[in-house]
């Protein structure tokens, strides 16, 4: 009899890991998310991330930067399970996410919130189905859903535009619609690729503090971003990919000496 | 899998893409027309083969001097045969009436003896008699005494069959064409509604979606397109055979023997129920290639 | 409007998209392959009705004192009419010969004399012969002395007409339902072709490109589908037909004696331009929709 | 005879108008760009842009600012005719674009590049195709094709990523493949949206330099973004939409307070 034979447990592996149950008490200890020597080949001759080893504790806020095609979205992806890895494994709650089935990979992204870097946001649907969406995965009952998403929208900044159609827009209101359907269902990781980009530094800063609120919390937050400005106002963990490999550049805020050349060379 | 929660996303859908929702409903009932039409068609047809098929008869023919109790015998004889519907005894006198109003061949034949016509056991035959019991029949008729002839009208019955059962490979080779043909029409009909989804299934998936939610709804939809479809289909042929009816049934039926008759209630429930299967089996294969996220 | 970069971009078009091409060919092969069967089938059943309503015929019966100059008269007028085409002197006799050998009524009969059967003109009429002409020419031929009687079989050909219209009425139903079904496959897989590329008409749109340049391509690449998949149909069908030519011709055709026939030559090219042609008008209106940008 | 009917010299009112060929006096004189009381309507209840007036000169570098959801987009969308002004008008090159014929909006947009804040690109086509593209419109010759298409690609730095399909790219890569799409054509007036949000610092100010050496040759450009250090760093001519109208921050660099908030006050 396989693992997948055993029906709903065995294909749910991080049931257990939504933000608000951590009862287990031997899991709370583990690292969320530990990569070991994490290699990923696009091309054979050129490695986007060659032997990559970071790892990160249960409630902790990591910014992740690096050059264009430094490979932060890979990473992410990785985590996530759009790619496999080619070498290394990664680790997520302790276990090898590479060995996961097809049928468990939703319950493993379930445990996961992802703001992704082209939004992937269905532009003929409401912004209110974008963000419901997440929940109607979860099964969860239609007035909860509906009190939910209404706070998340409000969260960033998009109360009372919930019946319109994400297509009509603009670029910031749709990132800010990735973001809310990140956050509502109350992840233990959050895994934001460039959630600010298109948002003017007042609303970037918010959304920050709308991650940082949740960290605080319990949350996970990997924050993937290239701006310097927001990571040199906060005392967040920064971990910069360069030439496919991890560099800790700092654990608190006087560590970082301020540009991303500095960090790199 | 949640069937209230598919349920509800499956008529978001239908809200949605009330366009894409009318052009796909009313290709799968064009195909299911063509189909229901099809079988119609074959259904008639071979009413009408069976039919022809029971029209199997033999004439034997009786000596002039032959007894009435020898006929009588032989007629009882022939109607205790399985093979055997119905016998009548044709006396020389009707034989010779029956000829001259038929035959039409002028007055001169009018002048003819009624002992010209020779009487006759007209042996109607069981839809189920073959040619071989037929043959057999005959040879023991003919070993009678008060028979002088027996006419099984083979050569007449050979050629009707061939006729039939070509008719049959051609309706065949016909419904085998229209099936691949409404095959493909609801093969790419419903591959291109899936299409249009796949970047909604792209981002379920990625939320964590089990491959059961992302199906459910366009397994729903599917079977609902499929339904109405059919049911849409059922109705128009109706309609048509109902308007086509009357004069069929004037002329080429009148003719044959038989009255056009629509298809059997069982026979539109396997229709019905047929388009919600290929429509909710069809959602399914489509749905297969997007879910690899 | 530049053929040659169109040209260009229709051949990427197909590298990039193999999978799909194949989709579309396939699907409109079916559906030329429907179209092209039932225009082969309504030919081939047309020329049989033909075949059969040429089969028009009168018999003159002759009075058995008629002069053979009455006679020989009789038959020149006869084939100087428009509508007769051949006229046979059928001897008594020779009436009497061909009635025991196909009546099969019998031997009874066989001891009837020649006199019972009359002499008569076999007049076959020309396919162009129509019911009041036949009337015309029978009331004409009985005023004659040496005609006793004058048959035209009125009521076995008004039965063969309302066969072979009805027939006709059935055939053109077909055809129609077929057609619909044909364009409704032909309109989808298209619109599903051009569906696919609605993000890159939107781009060219919105880099300066002219509706012309837009649709260019796809009006090439429909022409190029339209006309393969016409003929992938005429083959696959020249293929079919071969291979049911001679059981066909050895029972039905044989039967009516007509021999069956592939569709002539301009037919094939009709169906091939046709394809191409309803590819390139199916694209160029499919790709409107997008063209709004 | 309708003004359609004059053929190829009708339906292209915009021929003149490519970056190398000004040969006609009195049209070099004019403004490229004139919005006169725009007005544009979502909502009837709430203009998005209400009664914008702004001219551009020719040569001119334009940076134009504004929070999430002010307007920006709009703004270039109506220049490039995707809406029509509901009010006002908009002549480009003193032509009234909203009286433009169907026919004609594509001659409008050849003399314009565009950087589509969503990027507008074909992931399925390799990024020579997605560049070569706004060349091929011109019907121009495969070879010169070749050359102009590589160069572009080399001046954002995707020298020999010319084969790679688009979808395979980083965010950032793909951000550039539509910025050299933008410039490949030599176009009159570039309409840049946000074309930096998702590039580091380093290639944000290379893109930026990019784009005023392109303006240094003649080329109008109006560069819409939220990256207040790019702002900072140049001494362009700044244009803040706010509360759907014009306000003409500053003309020079020293005339500039700094953040957006001192700016919409
Ligand atoms: N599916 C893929 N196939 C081939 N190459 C890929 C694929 N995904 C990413 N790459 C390549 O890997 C490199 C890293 O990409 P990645 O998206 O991780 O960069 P990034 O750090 O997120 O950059 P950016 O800041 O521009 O988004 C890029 O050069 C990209 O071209
Ligand atoms: N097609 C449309 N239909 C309805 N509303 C629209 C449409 N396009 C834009 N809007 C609305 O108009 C407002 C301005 O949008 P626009 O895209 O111009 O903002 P922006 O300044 O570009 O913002 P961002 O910096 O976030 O891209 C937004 O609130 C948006 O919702
Ligand atoms: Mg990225
Ligand atoms: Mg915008």
């Amino acid at each position: 009899m396989s693992r997948e034979d055993f029906g709903e447990e065995g294909a749910r592996p991080f049931a257990f890991f939504r933000a608000g149950a951590r009862a287990e008490p031997g899991v709370a200890n583990k690292p969320i998310l530990v990569l070991e020597d994490v290699y990923k080949y696009f091309r054979v001759d050129q490695p986007t991330l060659r032997g990559v080893n970071l790892t990160v504790e249960r409630g902790e806020f990591v910014f992740v930067t690096g050059p264009s095609g430094a490979g932060k979205s890979t990473l992410l992806q990785l985590i996530y399970r759009k790619h496999t890895v080619d070498d290394g494994r990664i680790l997520f709650s302790g276990r090898d996410i590479a060995r996961l089935t097809e049928r468990s990979i939703p319950y493993l992204r379930r445990n996961l919130g992802i703001v992704f870097q082209d939004f992937k946001i269905i532009g003929h649907w409401t912004v209110f189905e974008n963000v419901a969406i997440a929940l109607e995965i979860l099964s969860m009952p239609r007035r909860l859903v509906r009190a939910r998403v209404a706070e998340a929208l409000e969260r960033v900044g998009l109360s009372g535009r919930g019946d319109a159609l994400t297509d009509t827009l603009s670029g910031g209101e749709q990132q800010r619609v990735a973001v809310a359907r990140a956050i509502v269902t109350e992840p233990a990781l959050i895994l934001a690729d460039e959630p600010t980009g298109n948002l003017d530094p007042h609303l970037a800063i918010d959304v920050l503090t709308l991650f940082e609120e949740i960290n605080a919390t319990g949350t996970t937050v990997l924050f993937a971003t290239h701006d310097h400005s927001l990571i040199a106002k906060r005392d967040h963990r920064l971990v910069s990919i360069d030439e496919g490999r991890v560099v800790e550049s700092r654990r608190g805020l006087t560590t970082w000496a301020g540009g991303l050349h500095s960090v790199g060379g | 899998m949640d069937l209230k929660a598919a349920v509800t996303r499956a008529r978001r859908g239908l809200r949605e893409e009330r366009g894409l929702y009318l052009v796909a409903v009313s290709s799968l009932a064009v195909a299911f027309l063509c189909l229901a039409g099809v079988l119609l068609a074959t259904q008639n047809l071979s009413t009408m083969a069976a039919r022809w098929g029971q029209s199997g008869r033999v004439s034997v023919y009786l000596a002039g001097d032959a007894s009435p109790d020898d006929v009588t015998k032989l007629e009882g004889l022939l109607r205790g045969l399985p093979d055997v519907a119905r016998v009548e005894h044709v006396t020389s006198a009707q034989a010779r009436a029956d000829f001259l109003e038929h035959a039409d061949v002028g007055a001169a034949l009018g002048q003819l003896p009624p002992e010209a016509f020779p009487a006759s056991l007209e042996v109607t035959l069981a839809p189920s008699a073959t040619a071989q019991r037929v043959d057999a029949i005959a040879g023991r008729v003919k070993s009678f005494a008060a028979v002088t002839d027996v006419e099984t009208y083979r050569g007449w019955f050979d050629q009707l069959d061939t006729l039939v059962s070509a008719g049959r490979v051609a309706a065949i080779v016909l419904a085998a064409l229209v099936a691949l043909c409404v095959l493909a029409v609801i093969g790419n009909t419903i591959r291109l509604a899936v299409a249009r989804r796949r970047q909604e299934i792209e981002v379920m998936k990625l939320c964590g979606a089990t491959d059961g939610f992302v199906r459910g709804p366009l397994v729903l939809e599917g079977t609902f397109q499929g339904f109405v479809a059919a049911v849409i289909a059922i109705l128009v042929l109706m309609v048509g055979f109902l308007a086509l009816k009357d004069p069929i049934n004037a002329t080429v039926a009148a003719l044959i023997g038989v009255r056009v008759a629509f298809l059997s209630s069982w026979m539109v429930v396997a229709v019905i129920v047929g388009g919600a299967v290929i429509g909710a089996a069809g959602s399914a294969l489509s749905v297969r290639r997007y879910l690899d996220v």
